[in-house]
């Protein structure tokens, strides 16, 4: 690697680990002020415990070439044989998806889950589903070639495509959150009472990085900083941009008004459309990915409603049907030809084209069949860990820690203490609801297991 | 003297009070309240759902004022706080048993 | 490009893109908490419309060799022969140019402008005012030499100089921000009473994102990573750093305290006016340039209360003073000659000095021109922009609107819901003011045109 | 400096300057509401002050070769002979090191200390101390050969290491944070009244800001973007997530419970150690020694409580020992054989062992000899300055400035506004604390020497 | 008429407004408050330092009845705002002069 | 019984309620207020304008005490919450007809 690749792929891993913190803003600011630390712990907490597990094991599980087509070995274990060099850089990058996959999740189970069964959810699933998935999907031999189930072709000699991960990230993490939000049940007063964002503008900051991290995200898995990775950068934005307006108009029509949860929503939703394609799709493509991932988004945030299902904060609805839109569309504007140019993507020819470009429907499908195996394994495996964990330990708070709050019965915090109304003594922890509550019920007894 | 509570339109303080301070109201105190009353039962789309708002958000304001001064104050407050929509508030009066200014210890109507 | 310039490229073009959350939440901490949202999405909305204008056609206006000195052709249309390549990094780099330009125009407008006519006003403004602007500039023809009416000289053979914007964007949407002040007419209560910023941790934030962005924006209009962007880079770390400690001398001789909005409102006095100075002066030059806009801006923001237009958040001030200020001062700093090692930028060269380092005032004279030159065209096109769309859906909101805020009353939100009194139900939309209010007033037709 | 380790040096640059609003709400969200402003307003100070003192003199002294062991002298004396090439780079990156290191000082005088005594402090401190320990630590020669007191070998001929400035940056300002909050007193109520902090989210977003940057800091340290780099920034990622799991483990078993501010201070005791040995410890090592510092810090925060000192936001418990946990395991851990591959780092092999990795207890004894110098000196340097300005103009404010609030009081501002319940008039002040009293001590006079 | 003033734990507010409702009141006022009382002196422990707390967070409902109402709003309140856990509040009553409702300018029981 | 309301500066709260413990008053409730008052009228300079101010903010206590308790709760307060400096406040007394713990059911002298 040239130090020019090296210094984008440096910056590419610092930005997508920055996209953590600015989830846990975008999720924290959508959620209620009194679990707001709870979801913001959620979601650091993943790049915390899935590094170490990355590092020790997930890499080797994901990575390396064990010459089946399911999972990697542990040859790599603990890094082994990977010393100082640019190769980590690499390792590094690919930590920050492992680290920011699990976090995705979170958005689901807002308000209810305990803290405990969370803890040991994320590194379990991140080792059983995540790291399977990415091999299946970017697994390589010895040789360099194409290993895993998904990106050898399913249905036919062509691999399905996913360039930065919307079916092993997107869909994988919005299955996941599916399968909380059913285990856990609805919050309390769902969908009767409105539980309205308790401050949009961290949640237009936490939009911000996001979208910032995610030229990382999508432009950094060219691996390097060329013709491919500019490519990248401009679908990433243009989607983005066409997202917004997209879901801006929907709602204008349907809701009468312009919000800014919706600007940032249809933001979000073109960027996860747009991650399988970023570096397969050219001119106007990302244009068209994020305008329609952005209305067929809007729509899917109702989809609870009618369903039944609590996703407190849209995740399936903006990451499992974004990333569904994304790859199914991959299959319709995938363009490899023009990246043929050797100056930008000398292998990019033996990709195959979607169905606008002279394809026909074989990437369709296997695009399709992909999205389809990674839906049901994921669901099945979280299922089974989830029901574990909710035999082992139980899943879901009392309901008084619900009703006073997370952050002040799980966390002994609360988030926002501005008022001091007593200037010299003790009712600076005066934000927090209840906090004397706790003499009743002793915190040492309580948090066992959060 | 009387202690005169009224529930009002946030937007609506300014009005009142520049009206009290036109008939020579010196003081009056100031706090934000969630009120609940006939306007209930509202329903807010948002995000595709729809929900019920039952309180919303108004201003409170307390003025101590001498018996002879109430009905003044009353009808002053009353002009000044109405939109004539829904919503609009209320007024309640109760009996102040004594009034101290703490700066100098006066007592009583000194003390307004 | 190599992968290294490349690399920098890449990181400028998401730098500046960041500076777009920078600003919505300068310009709306510094606003009032009861239309927060609504300055947030005139922002965020910039980078939604801005972007698919710009492939579309503002590209191609402002920067194809159309054989005129006034704009350029549709050629580009729709980025036609740019196929993936690094040269995309360059059209994406200028688009978030193009995003963020109508976005400072936007704190001058803060809570009374219609949202309907801010949507509608964006794309206008930049297709008409901002592409021929930057074509002024920084046109080339095919042969790579300066082609535009400002840049191949107005009162003689030397073009004027802005390297990364100071002419092209701060002073042009400073006019445009003072146009639409002027035809929006004051807020209620203006200046009167006092409307103090609802959150200044978010001023401060906003500004340190700006601050860390206008490294792409300055830095990489070097468009690469060599010596000439480490002295732009240096030039816009110490003129910020001196604006900043100008403007808290000024206002601590002047107002007799130190305030955080002083130390932002430096901060950014002097990025912009190092913004058309970055590359073309060296050694302490930045200081000074930095220094005196501090202090010249300072005294700036007071003006509107002399002149009587409500320029809510000093775009006027800051923007339009301080990119005068740069580019005036630009005329006497300048300084290629300690460019001229080829190793740095062989062309610096052939570019003018100022008048300290030996050029005469002749420069001076043509930055002189050019600035009225653009002030000229941005007011009037800016202004028939804006009577047009008085005359068709109106400007400003109505009264009422302005009262409750325009969050709740535009966009059906509000900022913040920090208290849930009722834990079980619909107290949460507490925040608003006069969340009922709409029975009265319905959404759908108040809605309409906003 | 080829193009590709210039990007990545702009780049850290930047990244290690949005540092700075980072830490000022990382310290301005952990403590109160009524002096967030004027803490806020510490930290961006330094980033206006310490960039124009160090390239008119800190800088110089602090690198250039003037011979001797402990300075250097003033040939570089405003960048002299340092015309518009990559090396201006460098100088920007140190002068970002230059401009956090006071800023890091602020949290241990949190809502007591004059802001008129802290705007000198900052200045004479940077030339007196900062300038200094950094040339004893990075001072070359003429021919590029160690040449300070500390890097040449205080016990024999090995120097102590560190990499990115765990003594010279975190013990250096944790001395001094130590010195200044035994100068000051201890805050008004203090320990027997809570001091929550007034918001949360901000340190949680402060934090995540200080990671990203801190990958500028440490991986930026390797100058380039090569392995060197690579092998930094994973230790600087795996220190921070060990350092946050051991953290949240260590309170979760003696206080109870997992709580975000547990989270964030154990990334940042991560971050501190991990400085001094970033690029010469390889493998699992970078997990060891964020897990060692997350524990030990987690422990040292409540040594104020014991000994009596008001460190406010714990500066001394995480940057003082987090610096020397760091320092002294890198006697441990130092493994430059892993770097020697001449694609790495070729001087790498010139670099001492640590104990575990064969090179005995030469380097440890070294490392700790280093970090007492730096301790003394910056401890009896920091007190002369503190003593002479306690006797010159003092350093705390009055007790009343102390309880309505120091942002009211000394900078004529508060925070947060948000609320408006008077629609027209000028209650926006509303959210601030006894504005009025002003009219009973003028601000004019109070405000002298703050 | 009377003014009850009920201090009670937040997370009761809701409970207590759905009791009223379903007793036919159609008005109540909700503020924000602290509470300090015999549940007070608890101590925290918070990042190794262990604190005393003596404000606690409570809602403060303001509701004008009927005099004939009275009994009935406080048997309803009392229940619906019971945890029996220490903390569980106060109400308080106080004689109402007058009532105004703004928008009308009715007075007294028709105001209500 | 008697509910004394005291409208104080913010940071007197904590005088006042060390003063009141120490005389065995055993609860209070608090809230935020803002208070126009003779104060009033005062001009700020901001970022180089000025501005009238008019509401600042202040803390009001509310106590229910027992008749007989009255008086010294009145000096008490009178003397922990004052500056002697403008603004220091009002306190007025109403009073109240019936008190309730919610906990117990208790009502009158007992429930204080
Ligand atoms: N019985 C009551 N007791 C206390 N406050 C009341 C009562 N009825 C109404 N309010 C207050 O007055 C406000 C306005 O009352 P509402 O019934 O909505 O309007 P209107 O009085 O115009 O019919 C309510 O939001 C509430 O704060
Ligand atoms: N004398 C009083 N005056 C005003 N408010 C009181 C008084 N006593 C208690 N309160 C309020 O009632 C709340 C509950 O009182 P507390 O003594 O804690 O519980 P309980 O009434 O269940 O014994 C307090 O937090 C305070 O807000
Ligand atoms: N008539 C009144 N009714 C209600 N509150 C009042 C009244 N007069 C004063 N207050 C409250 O008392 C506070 C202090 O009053 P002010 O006139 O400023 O000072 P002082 O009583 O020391 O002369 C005011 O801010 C306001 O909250």
């Amino acid at each position: 690697m040239d130090s020019g690749n090296a210094a984008w792929m440096l910056m590419s891993a610092a930005l997508v680990l920055f996209m953590i913190p600015g989830l846990a803003l975008f999720y924290g600011g959508m959620g209620r002020g009194k679990s707001v630390l709870n979801m913001v712990l959620m979601n650091i907490y993943c790049v915390g415990i899935v590094p170490l597990v990355w590092v020790l094991g997930g890499y080797s599980l994901a990575q390396s070439p064990s010459g089946n087509k399911f999972l990697g070995n542990l040859d790599l274990f603990a890094l082994d044989g990977i010393g100082p060099s640019q190769d980590l850089i690499v390792v590094a990058f690919l930590m920050t998806f492992a680290a920011i996959t699990p976090a995705l999740i979170s958005g689901a189970v807002a308000d209810r889950m305990k803290f405990g069964a969370w803890a040991i959810f994320v590194p379990i699933w991140s080792l059983l589903v995540y790291s399977p998935v990415v091999y299946w999907i970017y697994a390589f031999d010895a040789e360099g070639n194409a290993a895993g189930l998904l990106n050898t072709g399913l249905l036919g000699d062509i691999g399905s495509l996913d360039f930065a991960g919307g079916t092993a990230i997107h869909i994988n993490a919005g299955v996941a959150a599916l399968v909380l939000a059913l285990l856990l049940g609805k919050r309390r007063g769902w969908p009767n009472n409105a539980i309205p964002p308790h401050s949009l503008p961290l949640v237009m900051l936490g939009t911000g990085i996001l979208w910032f991290g995610w030229f990382g995200f999508n432009a950094g898995s060219a691996l390097g900083a060329d013709g491919f990775a500019a490519q990248a950068f401009m679908n990433t934005f243009l989607a983005a941009s066409a997202g917004m307006v997209a879901w801006l108009i929907a709602e204008r029509i349907k809701d009468g008004h312009f919000t800014v949860l919706g600007a940032c929503s249809g933001i979000v939703a073109g960027l996860v459309a747009i991650t399988p394609a970023a570096g397969f799709v050219a001119g106007m493509s990302g244009i068209w990915i994020g305008a329609i991932a952005g209305v067929i988004c809007y729509f899917a945030v109702s989809l609870k409603y009618k369903l039944g299902y609590d996703d407190s904060l849209d995740v399936v609805g903006v990451h499992m049907v974004g990333g569904i839109v994304g790859g199914v569309l991959l299959g319709l504007f995938a363009d490899p030809g023009a990246f043929a140019d050797p100056e930008v993507f000398e292998e990019a020819a033996s990709f195959p084209e979607g169905l606008f470009y002279g394809g026909g429907t074989e990437l369709l499908f296997e695009q399709i069949a992909s999205i389809v195996v990674v839906m049901v394994y994921s669901f099945i495996v979280t299922m089974a860990i989830g029901l574990a964990l909710k035999a082992a330990i139980g899943l879901r708070v009392d309901e008084e820690d619900e009703i006073v709050g997370l952050d002040n019965r799980l966390h002994a915090e609360t988030a926002y203490n501005h008022v001091e109304l007593a200037g010299k003594s003790g009712s600076g922890f005066g934000g927090s609801v209840d906090v004397r509550e706790r003499s009743d019920s002793p915190t040492s007894t309580k948090a066992d297991a959060r | 003297m009387k202690l005169v509570t009224a529930i009002i339109k946030p937007f609506k303080v300014d009005d009142v009070k520049e009206a009290l301070k036109s008939i020579g109201v010196q003081g009056m105190t100031l706090s934000e309240v969630q009120g609940f009353g006939r306007q209930g039962g509202h329903v807010e789309v948002y995000r595709g759902a729809e929900y019920n708002v039952d309180f919303v958000p108004k201003a409170r304001l307390e003025v101590v004022v001498d018996d002879g001064q109430l009905d003044r104050v009353l009808d002053v407050m009353t002009v000044a706080a109405r939109t004539d929509k829904i919503g609009d508030g209320k007024i309640w009066v109760t009996e102040v048993d004594r009034l101290i200014r703490i700066r100098t210890g006066e007592m009583g109507a000194d003390a307004v």
